[in-house]
């Protein structure tokens, strides 16, 4: 889609930080795990635009935050740029959908994991804790917490993660997953870098380490085949 | 001081309206350049930047060996700016050229290739092979930040050719690197990034290159002791509207780069 | 690098609990200190700042004869920070020994006077009438921003003497004017506030300081550049928080001047 | 006083701007044309205090602006330092009191106003416009036009300016005032200057040209009797 402009139709604290609804073009609306860049062009002191991860999609418009900037107010006009990146792809097959966030705030999963529900999939979010207002989940969602993400990899057919480069590193040893080897389902990975310039510049802030060399999560990713990745 | 970049102009400031030479054989069509890093190595699609009304092409960073990310990259944001640590990641001399060299020929707008080396032979080896190229009117040398004046000096001299080379200089040094690079007989510098030290995500100090709004007061001091010295000038650093482009340009620049600006949504219409 | 003040130190960081002995003859009980031209001639009423908890006190800029304001005088701010001209006014070195030399004996902490000078025999002259005076332990002698290496060192030499000498850098001049200092003699060093432009209210541009918590990143790296040449840094800029000061202390910074953040409010109690 | 917290109470907008009352401590709150600095401790971008001048003034607190941080809701706590400075003393007996906003907003003439016409004195504002909603000014405020200025001179008993320092160089002129000469009656004037430090460094960026030298506006000021200034 490119370069839109967009408006904040409504504010909320969740955890004590600033969440947002914004309505933008439908095609500016971005897919569970992509991303949108936005300025608001009043804010002079602001060298970066934010990097926001919808946490509920509509037709019109999205949800972001928590973590957004306090001068964002209903009305506020903002520059957007987006969507982009890769989203989630899980298999259409999938009928037990793992989703873990192991670091960071899992509402960057929600997205998916409504998804992910309303095809009839079966879902647990293995996560330090929710979020925000519970009536913002699914009804259909199970909770659990992180350290039962073993359990998942009986149960499961699919795996959906969000981590830091430094979560996911932790992430074989917290499954007692060997060195190398496999998950016995597809598994994709929201990598939480920062994403200063969305592409336009390669300017390597965002680069993951991959199995071969390098990937830039503003264009290869966000999300990635979790095997595409070193982990 | 210095106030303009070709011999016409000699005494007032060049606008956003007039065609700049900053060189022997460099003709910008307007002062609006990008800094290198901020638009990639040839212009990204989508139309986020309208080339019609940039007076140049300034490449990312490119050396001759491919360089990874470093491995403590990292963004640490501050008040008014943020800090970018990234070692300057390319796919080499000979990758880019292959990738991007037929896209520069058809650019439509001077390309100017940004080359970083360890060696003065390192850079005379790019130069040399850049100067045949369709597209290709200027190199800037990227000098590192603990460079000595001679060393410079013999960056400069490398690079001299059939291509214009802008020497590109720590903001921080332009008054111990500026005469010596004069002597050379370099004319045309540009001002790099400023470097700063924040703690990182991890809590040790990362050192990295400095971006955003609050970097202005410095780039239009380093503009002006650089103008004051006779050099032709491209001003940068903190350029996030039009106005601050040409306050650099009464403070004695030639042409102003824009650097993270672009990331922001910077509208060349605001101008 | 050369990570304390005090012998005992080598190879950790002060933290703000530890006395510090930044050089012979002085004594700082923390390494919290306000920086010259940030709590006046002597410390303020009022009790805006607790006396108990500052290592020592740095005055206002002081000249041989008075300075009046600059006629272009102002303050511009900007994303993360401000830029002040004011041209340093002061009542000159005579009528600040008369009205404030009586607090400096009381004032139950190490007295440093900032002196200004435009020639090294003026500093000398203030030097020698400062040498007998009760409570004061140390002279810092603001070296002016385009001060070449050689006329720093004969400053230098001009103030050494009975008190302990610490040269103001410009923190952009600490790789060129380090090691110049080091062969004079001078193992201490602080920062003086990096200069920058604006245009001013009425549009030309004006040169003067800048301060504000977007100062913190290019001060984290003149104090590490510092220390990594040996030297004993005092280091300041955009500390605004505990937090900043103690990034500083790990960078090399053997203590902490804090500037304008005293005006916004700093509290010593967040340390 | 010196320091203490205040609690905004409520923001409203003038002219586009942002103006709000703030709850303080009743030796907190300052007199008409004195000054009060005043941070907002979760502002962590601000590098200076905002100069807040009255233009309202109550036992318990006060309200400034237009042009304050857009980041200032209600609720918010700020550090204050004050009341600071000298402000207005006009003469007891004055019976028509002339008020004249050379430049800026003349808000912050406001509770010296009030303060007159409570007293029994006439008042005019003379002044290029009025700013905010016309019910915060007081109802027998007479309003001129700034041209209009020198009809006071053979009206008036006492005179307060508002002005910055290229606005009083221009009154002599306005005023068709010979050089030199003073004014037959009282007057005084708020000075416009930064005044950043606010007495703490003596960093001089206040500094007002007076008759004799200088004068620092926020030790001396920022209120001054003419005739102790150049004009
Ligand atoms: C100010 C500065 C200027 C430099 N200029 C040059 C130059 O001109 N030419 C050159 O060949 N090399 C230069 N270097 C060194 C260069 O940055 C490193 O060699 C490079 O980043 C290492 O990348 P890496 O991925 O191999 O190592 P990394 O894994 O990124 O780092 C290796 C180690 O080096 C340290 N380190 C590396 N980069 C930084 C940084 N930016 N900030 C803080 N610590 C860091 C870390 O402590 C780390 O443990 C410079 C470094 C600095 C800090
Ligand atoms: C970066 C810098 C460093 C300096 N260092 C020294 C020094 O070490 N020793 C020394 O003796 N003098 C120095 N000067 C000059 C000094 O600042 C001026 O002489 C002084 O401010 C003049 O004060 P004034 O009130 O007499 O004149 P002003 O009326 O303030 O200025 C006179 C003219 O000088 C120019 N000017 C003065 N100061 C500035 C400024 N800060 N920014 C922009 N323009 C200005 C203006 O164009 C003005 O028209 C320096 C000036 C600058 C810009
Ligand atoms: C001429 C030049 C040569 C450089 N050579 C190297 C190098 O050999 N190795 C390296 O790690 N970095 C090198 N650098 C990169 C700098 O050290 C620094 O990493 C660069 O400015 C990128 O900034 P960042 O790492 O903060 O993103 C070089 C930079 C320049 C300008
Ligand atoms: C050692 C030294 C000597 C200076 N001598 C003069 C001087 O003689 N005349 C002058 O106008 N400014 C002099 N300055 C002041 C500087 O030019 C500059 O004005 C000062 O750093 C104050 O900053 P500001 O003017 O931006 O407020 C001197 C500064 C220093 C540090
Ligand atoms: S965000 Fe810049 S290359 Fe990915
Ligand atoms: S505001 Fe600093 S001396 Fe007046």
């Amino acid at each position: 889609m490119g370069r839109s402009m967009g408006k904040i139709t409504g504010v909320w604290e969740e955890n004590g930080e600033l969440a947002a609804r914004i309505q933008c073009p439908a095609p500016g609306v971005p897919a569970p795990g992509q991303y949108v860049l936005a300025s608001d062009p009043a804010d002079r002191a602001a060298a970066l635009p934010y990097r926001l991860f919808p946490t509920a999609i509509e037709r019109d418009g999205f949800s972001a935050g928590p973590g957004l900037p306090r001068a964002w107010l209903p009305g506020s006009v903002l520059a957007l740029n987006g969507p982009l990146g890769r989203g989630f792809a899980l298999p259409e097959a999938a009928r037990r959908a793992a989703f873990a966030c192991l670091d960071g705030s899992p509402a960057r999963l929600r997205p998916a994991i409504t998804t992910a529900i309303s095809r009839g999939c079966a879902a647990i979010l293995f996560s330090g804790g929710l979020e925000g207002a519970l009536d913002r989940w699914p009804n259909a969602l199970e909770v659990a917490p992180l350290e039962s993400l073993p359990e998942a990899l009986g149960w499961a057919d699919a795996l959906a993660l969000a981590a830091s480069p430094g979560g996911l590193a932790g992430l074989r040893s917290l499954l007692g997953w060997g060195a190398g080897k496999r998950l016995p389902f597809p598994a994709q990975v929201l990598v939480d870098v920062p994403l200063p310039c969305g592409g336009m510049a390669e300017c390597g802030a965002c680069a993951v380490r991959a199995r071969r060399g390098y990937r830039y999560a503003c264009r290869d990713g966000p999300v990635f085949d979790l095997d595409e990745l070193e982990w | 001081m210095n106030r303009g970049c070709g011999e016409k102009e000699i005494g007032r400031s060049a606008s956003f309206e007039d065609e700049v030479s900053p060189a022997p054989g460099l003709e910008f069509s307007t002062p609006l350049l990008n800094a290198a890093g901020s638009l990639g190595f040839s212009l990204p699609g989508r139309g986020a930047v309208d080339p019609d009304r940039l007076g140049a092409f300034f490449t990312n960073p490119v050396s001759l060996a491919p360089r990874r990310p470093a491995e403590n990259r990292c963004l640490v944001p501050f008040p008014g700016g943020f800090l970018l640590h990234t070692g300057l990641p390319n796919p080499g001399f000979r990758s880019v050229l292959r990738a991007h060299a037929f896209r520069w020929a058809r650019m439509g707008m001077p390309v100017i290739v940004h080359l970083i080396a360890s060696q003065p032979e390192e850079l005379a080896r790019m130069v040399r092979r850049l100067e045949g190229l369709e597209g290709v009117s200027g190199i800037e040398v990227g000098l590192h930040p603990e460079i000595s004046p001679d060393q410079a000096a013999r960056f400069y001299q490398a690079a001299r050719g059939e291509l214009a080379v802008i020497a590109s200089l720590p903001p921080d040094r332009v008054v111990d690197l500026g005469p010596a690079l004069q002597r050379a007989g370099a004319g045309l510098v540009s001002l790099a990034a400023p470097r700063g030290a924040l703690p990182g995500p991890e809590g040790r100090l990362i050192h990295g290159r400095l971006y955003g709004p609050a970097l202005l007061p410095g780039a239009l001091q380093a503009v002006a002791a650089a103008a004051g010295l006779g050099l032709r000038v491209i001003g940068s650093g903190g350029v996030y509207a039009g106005q601050d482009g040409r306050e650099m340009l009464s403070a004695g620049a030639c042409a102003v780069q824009v650097d993270a600006a672009w990331w922001k949504g910077f509208e060349i219409e605001d101008w």
